[in-house]
């Protein structure tokens, strides 16, 4: 099931890819972020029948940065629809150089 | 003298305390700002802060004057001579010492450090304390560059003098003195960061035997270094750009113009006379002895003295047409230190012992220069020659005083700058005679731009109003002009004794380089 | 153990079913308008990897993916949505034009076809562990946790003790960033 | 080393005949005017100064310019005519020609122990090491021999008469001690120049008098006119100085020594004829050229004139401008050993001698024709040094020194007659222009009559010094035209002799114009009708005895001087009077370079000689006659009212436009490409503006580059990323096939 599994892993990386690149609302992209994640951890999960555990460990500490990146990156999105009442990308450029 | 400086031990603490004087005087200006402006206007505050940066440069001078008596100059070895651990993991030790030639250059630092200083005295009202804790910093960022004798510790001591100099012009500077300063500061230090890969180079290729830790001190190196040509053409050019630019050498010099017209006169006092000897300082002490191979190739001789020539003419030519006199002194620095580099790399005794002897009357007479525009700016506020005019009626003292520093920079013979000039031509032609023809020819235009520059500041019809009610010096500018006045006649009528302190040093040069290029040679023979 | 001769048949058929329905319910997750409907296809991808997990013999994981994810985290999403009252399809055009939209398949595309040909190149012989599957070799002794919590107590215990400060971090940082400022 | 050739110069001196007599003084010669310049410069400066406050930049430039005004007006510019005397005048009048008379004693006595020992070595006093580095030993070393005596005795001598002289010309000059200092300066430095013993030391008082000619051409430096003189003689000067140092470089670089003795021992290192040695002469001849106002470098000395007078007298007449034959004299070992080089220094003097009395036959302003005829009479002492008479040469520097400085003084009775009468009657005329004199004989009858001995004596009228002088030089010159070394030398192709007869003929020509370009001058300034105005004529009178009293010495002098060395066709006929003294006296000296280039018996047969001092007397008589038949005083008209002359009048009075020339070919362009390419160009263009502005914008545009992609949109970002992160794994997933 290895092989079945990557492609999974792949196409659901390359639909969060896609997701990314073509919306505007800042928690869908968010979100497809996450489904970027979910297909990273399948793969090691996939690999990690192959290759040991260590595969496991990593998915642990993905779904944690995950999870910080959710909170910090949510409270971010919050306070900038406070500052700008949107949540569209577009009208976000705080980090003009 | 000699008895009583053995007595007190004077060679064994003398150059630390030089070097930590400055430093402690400058930490104590910056706290007597901090804790005493509580309780003191800042009126008094001022002239207190002078007093006090006065004193500390007073001190350091009659400090460094034992240098005279105590140093052997005949010595072939470093004379007060100190070791003290530094940074033990990089190999690194505080090795301080001199020669003749740095023992003369210290002295025209301590020398013309209170007459900078006394210059500035009016002029600097703003922020005096930061000021003059600057200037102390600088003086042992330049005393450093002149003692070390660990390349590591001189590179340091190199890069300290650059941030004083590039805040005091950069915060007490005329209209473009952002431009200057920022100008000053990146030639300055892209210049000299090859001279750190270099330096790193070197200490690392012989790392000590038993410790396998770099060794930067100056005479290992000397001794163990055996590079092959290649090594040493390409470490020569680093060195080369970075004292080039000091010097500063033909293309490398149009940082210099911008930095002297907006630094304040003391600024501009030390730029000149003190801080470009560090190029020239440099290429004895460091580029020619390590690679004598790289400076004897006919090659690099014939760019470097091309370059040297070129600077030497065409700084006098740029100078003619120059409307600013600031500017005007900026480019006869570059034709007189063009002298300099032409008599090093003539490399003989006479053309060698003349490069020094311009080096020490180039920063006598051009800091007596930059100090007397010092005087008429802060008078009329310009330095434009056309704002003047005639102004020798009213000022018959500055006249008097600017006539004798003109002919001294014009090296008019009886003044420090014959002596010099005559020493480098008549040397370099012994080697170099195309050169020192061309070279010769800067005697003609030196006259043509100084005497049409002074004519039109101190003679001719006295037209202009405000020039009119000007006063003549007063006592402190008198009495800060008086030793230059002196040191110009005196190094001009009798300079044996200063000449007699750099011949072992000179003669020494001249041998290393020679039978160093032999002995590489020698080398590469075997080599292959 | 089962071993039943139609295990593998039915393992495989679960196998499909499951992945295909994460492909469908991501595919519905990226092309949902409401916010709250995305959430919730995404919601449900992640249960289908849940049981992916399970069947690749990580059982521990696949609680975690539940726990964590599907229960913890789309549940912040979806109250960061409703908070901001952003649950109807909003009244920006939420998807970019048709252009960017081709690119982007386009790079889909490419990416997939990268990956894929990177997932069906031949494995790393020297890293294969000949050992069996963890899950199956220790369920006696340290039970499904123990082969995870092993390495991450031993071997990763610097990285995970800085996520557990990250964690902190993110939480101050979260707290700090969502305040209402005065 | 250095202690032990110390030690043999000492011992070479306390050997010599002179070393217990005066000469041991001999530092005392140039010690004395030091001592008045310094006086005479403090207290100048202590009059003048006007010490500032403590702080200059707190005082507002110009708010009490009217206290400023009326305090400076006490000492203030000579331009106000307000005649007020300096307040230390009577000290400096002491002081400054003080120094002098009392140098003009010592050298009498050094003369007087002189005459009596034989001088084949000179005495050399070494005062101390002046650069001593390596094998280079440069002393502060004063020599005496016969030749710097005599040049001693007509500085000081000439110089204190002008001196006494410049008391009553000057002393009501608000800058009066600063004029006694740069003059005592002049002779500090002149009397170096010919007593150093070395090169360099020479050179010291070579530039030192051209510091002072500096300064004292532009003592009245508020005109922008004398200002700009000062500067030019300065820089012309420098042009020859340039050669005076490469020559210096060469000898150095070849004979490992530079004073005159070293040099005199090593000189067979160099070959006769050769290459090496002319190229040395030549330089040095530039030198001359430079300072003794030859082709092409004399535009300097006409300008020098814008000096005081009593200066053009003693620097730009009587002894620095002659500095250059003294240095051909002095190198004469040299110079005898370079025919082509000696042929040079010949022609450039014989040309020079008719190009600048051409000149002078159209000059008005009084000064400016004394100018050329100084330039033309300078050119034939090069004529003199050149064909290895140098002794004639000498002796003609001498005589010159007398009538011109005569000449010069009596000008200037003549110009402060003028600017006394100008003054009183406030008119702004020019008191130099010859159109507005005329006449003068009657108001100032003892300079008329001196005047007049020293015109005869310019013009070479038999008896009178210049006669001798002038015949001497002439007849050397036909006599070395055949069967001497120079004779058979080729110059550039042209036969040697024949360049000499041409000299000759230059000579001649140059004789008869003298003659005439200074019989003009005396009929237009003291003959005819006066011209100087009404008003203005009462108010012309002779100068006070401080004056004329230096201008009868110089009569004297002027008059009999030609007995200091009188010609063998002299001595034959009045056997009584010594013959050749000088060129007896100087004989230690230049004797055996003279004989070198004499060739074989030197002199001439009799009959020969006899009829050259008839073409010479001739000539010169001929030329006072053409003047005073031709010229018609009574015909002239004021400055202001003259036309514009035409053609080559008008070419004679611009001086055949060689300022503007020079200042067309060289100043300009030299000034034009300095600003528009070196400076704007190169300096500002390509060093500043492209290779460092220009690096400073590259990095500047490269980062504007990099933060336009800092556009902010998060989106962007993403798509760059995701761009940038399937192009890498697509060149990793290319590399792993």
């Amino acid at each position: 099931m290895l092989a079945e599994a990557l492609t999974l892993s792949a196409v659901l990386f390359a639909i969060g890819v896609v997701g990314v690149l073509t919306r505007r609302n800042a928690i869908i992209v968010f979100m497809c972020v996450e489904l970027m994640l979910n297909a990273v951890n399948l793969s090691f999960v996939a690999l990690s029948r192959l290759y040991g555990a260590t595969g496991q460990v990593f998915v642990i500490f993905v779904m944690t940065v995950a999870a910080a990146e959710a909170a910090v990156g949510l409270a971010i999105i919050i306070a900038i629809f406070r500052h700008k009442q949107t949540v569209s990308l577009e009208n976000i450029n705080v980090l003009r150089g | 003298m000699t008895d009583f400086l053995n007595a007190i031990h004077y060679n064994i603490w003398i150059l630390p305390v030089l070097l930590l004087l400055p430093l402690i005087g400058a930490t104590g200006l910056m706290a007597d700002a901090y804790f005493g402006r509580t309780t003191d206007g800042m009126g008094s505050s001022l002239s207190r802060v002078r007093g006090l940066a006065l004193t500390y440069f007073v001190v350091e001078l009659v400090l460094s004057l034992g240098l005279w008596w105590s140093v052997d100059t005949s010595s072939s070895t470093w004379q007060a001579y100190v070791s003290l651990p530094w940074i033990p993991l990089w190999g690194a030790r505080i090795l301080l010492g001199v020669d003749g030639i740095s023992m003369l250059l210290i002295l025209l630092t301590t020398i013309l450090m209170p007459l900078a200083v006394l210059g500035g005295w009016t002029s600097i009202k703003e922020n005096a304390h930061s000021y003059y804790a600057l200037l102390l910093v600088l003086t042992t960022g330049m005393l450093g560059v002149f003692m070390a004798l660990d390349l590591l510790l001189f590179y340091v001591m190199w890069e300290v003098m650059l941030v004083p100099m590039y805040l005091i012009i950069g915060i007490w500077g005329g209209q473009r003195r952002l431009y200057a300063s920022i100008k000053f500061f990146i030639y300055t230090m892209v210049g000299s960061l090859l001279m750190l890969v270099a330096i790193l180079y070197m200490g690392f290729l012989h790392p000590d035997a038993t410790t396998q830790l770099p060794n930067f001190s100056y005479d290992y190196l000397l001794h163990s270094l055996a590079l092959t040509h290649v090594q040493q053409l390409l470490l020569f050019v680093a060195f080369f750009l970075a004292f080039a630019v000091k010097v500063p050498m033909f293309p490398f010099h149009t940082w210099l113009p911008d930095a002297h017209v907006e630094a304040p006169t003391a600024g501009s006092v030390i730029l000149a006379a003190i801080m470009l000897k560090m190029g020239t300082f440099g290429f004895i002490r460091y580029a020619l002895p390590f690679f004598p191979d790289a400076a004897m190739d006919p090659r690099v001789r014939s760019i470097v003295l091309t370059l040297a020539v070129i600077g030497i003419v065409y700084g006098a030519l740029v100078a003619l047409v120059q409307p600013d006199f600031k500017k005007l002194v900026a480019y006869s620095s570059v034709s007189h230190l063009g002298f300099v580099m032409l008599g090093i790399f003539s490399l003989n005794v006479q053309s060698v012992q003349g490069a020094l002897m311009v080096n020490l009357s180039h920063g006598i007479s051009t800091g007596a220069l930059f100090l007397l525009i010092g005087m008429i700016y802060e008078r009329r506020h310009t330095r434009l020659i056309a704002d003047y005019g005639g102004i020798a009626k009213v000022m018959p003292v500055f006249a008097t005083i600017l006539t004798i520093v003109t002919f001294s920079s014009i090296a008019v013979p009886g003044t420090n700058g014959f002596v010099g000039e005559f020493l480098v031509l008549v040397g370099s032609f012994r080697t170099q005679p195309v050169y020192a023809l061309i070279a010769a020819t800067a005697v003609i235009f030196a006259a043509a731009y100084l005497l049409w520059a002074i004519q039109r500041i101190i003679f001719n019809p006295l037209t202009k109003p405000e020039n009119k009610g000007l006063r003549d010096l007063n006592w402190r500018e008198i009495g800060l002009m008086a030793p230059l006045v002196f040191f110009i006649f005196w190094m001009g009528v009798y300079p044996k004794p200063i000449l007699e302190k750099t011949q072992a040093a000179a003669e020494r040069l001249v041998q290393q380089v020679e039978g160093g290029a032999t002995m590489t040679a020698a080398n590469e023979g075997r080599r292959k | 153990m089962i071993t039943n001769e139609f295990y593998p048949l039915f393992y495989t058929f679960n196998f499909y079913v499951f992945a295909l329905l994460a492909l469908m319910s991501s595919l519905f997750f990226v092309t949902r308008k409401s916010p709250v409907s995305a959430a919730l296809w995404l919601v449900s991808t992640m249960f289908a990897l849940a049981v992916l997990y399970v069947m690749l013999d990580a059982e521990f994981i696949g609680i975690m993916q539940i726990l964590v994810y599907a229960g913890a985290i789309m549940v912040v999403f979806l109250f960061v949505v409703m908070l901001l009252n952003l649950g109807q399809p909003s009244e920006f055009s939420d998807i970019r034009k048709n252009g960017p939209r081709l690119v982007a398949g386009f790079l889909g595309i490419l990416l997939t076809a990268e990956l894929l040909t990177l997932a069906w190149s031949p494995l790393d012989a020297r890293l294969l562990v000949t050992t069996v599957p963890p899950s199956v070799a220790t369920a006696g002794a340290g039970g499904i946790i123990g082969p995870v919590a092993g390495p991450l107590f031993t071997e990763y215990l610097l990285a995970f003790e800085l996520t557990s400060v990250l964690l902190l971090v993110a939480i101050i940082g979260a707290v700090v960033l969502a305040k209402k400022r005065s | 080393m250095l202690l032990s050739s110390m030690q043999t110069i000492a011992t070479a001196t306390t050997g010599h005949p002179l070393a217990d007599t005066a000469a041991k003084f001999v530092w005392l010669l140039p010690a004395l005017p030091l001592l008045g310049f310094v006086v005479n410069g403090l207290l100048s400066l202590t009059a003048a100064a006007n010490i500032g406050p403590a702080d200059p930049s707190a005082v507002g430039h110009g708010h009490d310019d009217h206290s400023q005004e009326s305090t400076h007006g006490a000492h203030g510019a000579h331009d106000d005519h307000h005649v007020v005397r300096h307040r230390h005048a009577a000290l400096v009048s002491l002081v400054g020609p003080g120094v002098l008379a009392a140098s003009f004693v010592l050298a009498a006595a050094i003369f007087m122990a002189m005459r009596g020992v034989e001088m084949h070595v000179p005495f050399i006093s070494t005062l101390f090491s002046w650069m001593p580095v390596g094998d280079l030993h440069i002393d502060a070393a004063l020599q005496l021999d016969p030749l710097s005596m005599v040049m001693v005795l007509i500085i000081t001598g000439v110089g204190t008469l002008i001196h006494i002289f410049s008391v009553g010309y000057m002393q009501d000059d608000p800058g009066y001690p600063r004029y006694f200092a740069y003059l005592n300066l002049f002779v500090f430095f002149m009397l170096l120049l010919v007593l150093g013993a070395n090169y360099p030391l020479m050179f010291v008082g070579w530039e030192g008098v051209g510091l002072c000619s500096y300064l004292l051409i532009g003592f009245w430096f508020s005109e922008q006119a004398n200002a700009d003189a000062g500067k030019k003689a300065f820089i012309v000067n420098r042009i020859g100085d340039f050669g005076f140092l490469v020559a210096m470089f060469l000898l150095f670089s070849n004979l490992g020594a530079l004073d005159f003795m070293g040099i005199a021992g090593s000189a067979d290192k160099l070959q006769p004829g050769g290459p090496l040695v002319t190229t040395i002469c030549l330089f040095f001849f530039l030198g001359c050229a430079g300072k003794s106002a030859q082709l092409p470098l004399y535009i300097w000395l006409p300008d020098a004139m814008a000096g005081p007078t009593p200066v053009s007298a003693l620097i730009h007449a009587a002894t620095m401008v002659t500095a250059g034959v003294y240095l051909i004299a002095r190198s004469s070992l040299l110079f005898s050993m370079a025919p082509v080089a000696s042929l040079t220094v010949a022609l450039v003097g014989g040309v020079t001698a008719l190009f600048a009395a051409t000149i002078g036959l159209k000059q008005w302003d009084i000064k400016k024709v004394l100018a050329y005829s100084t330039v033309s009479q300078l050119g034939y002492m090069f004529v003199g040094v050149g064909v290895g008479a140098y002794a004639a040469g000498v002796f003609h520097l001498m005589t010159h020194a007398f009538f011109k400085a005569l000449l010069f003084l009596g000008s200037g009775s003549v110009i402060y007659a003028m600017h006394a009468a100008y003054h009183a009657t406030h008119s702004h005329d020019d008191a130099q222009d010859m159109r507005n004199m005329g006449g003068l004989k009657q108001y100032l009858p003892i300079t008329w009559v001196l005047m007049w001995i020293a015109t005869l004596a310019i013009a070479g009228i038999p008896v009178f010094s210049g006669f001798f002088s002038k015949d001497e030089i002439l007849s050397s010159v036909f006599a070395r035209a055949h069967g001497s070394p120079l004779a058979d030398a080729v110059w550039l192709g042209i036969p040697g002799s024949a360049l000499l007869y041409f000299v000759y003929a230059l000579g001649l020509a140059a004789a008869l114009l003298t003659a005439i370009y200074m019989t003009r001058m005396m009929l237009y300034t003291f003959h005819g009708p006066n011209r100087t105005g009404e008003m203005e004529r009462n108010h012309l009178k002779e100068a006070p005895w401080t004056m004329t009293g230096p201008l009868v010495v110089l009569g004297v002098l002027s008059a009999i001087g030609g007995f200091l060395n009188l010609p063998e066709f002299f001595t034959t006929l009045i056997p009584a009077l010594p013959g050749e003294t000088l060129a007896k006296w100087l004989e230690p000296v230049v004797g055996s370079a003279t004989a070198r280039l004499a060739g074989g018996e030197g002199h001439l047969p009799a009959s020969t000689e006899q009829l050259l001092v008839g073409v010479a007397i001739t000539i010169a008589v001929a030329g006072i006659v053409i003047a005073v038949t031709r010229l018609k005083p009574a015909a002239l008209v004021k400055k202001s009212e003259s036309p514009e002359s035409v053609g080559l009048e008008k070419m004679l009075e611009h001086k055949y436009y060689v300022d503007e020339a020079y200042e067309k070919a060289i100043v300009t362009p030299t000034i034009v490409v300095s600003r528009a390419v070196l400076w704007k160009g190169i300096d500002s263009g390509i060093i500043d503006g492209l290779m460092v502005n220009g690096s400073a914008m590259f990095a500047r545009a490269f980062g504007w580059v990099g933060s336009q992609l800092q556009s902010g949109q998060v989106g962007t970002y993403a798509w760059v990323l995701v761009i940038g992160a399937v192009a890498l794994l697509g060149a990793f997933v290319r590399a792993m096939q």
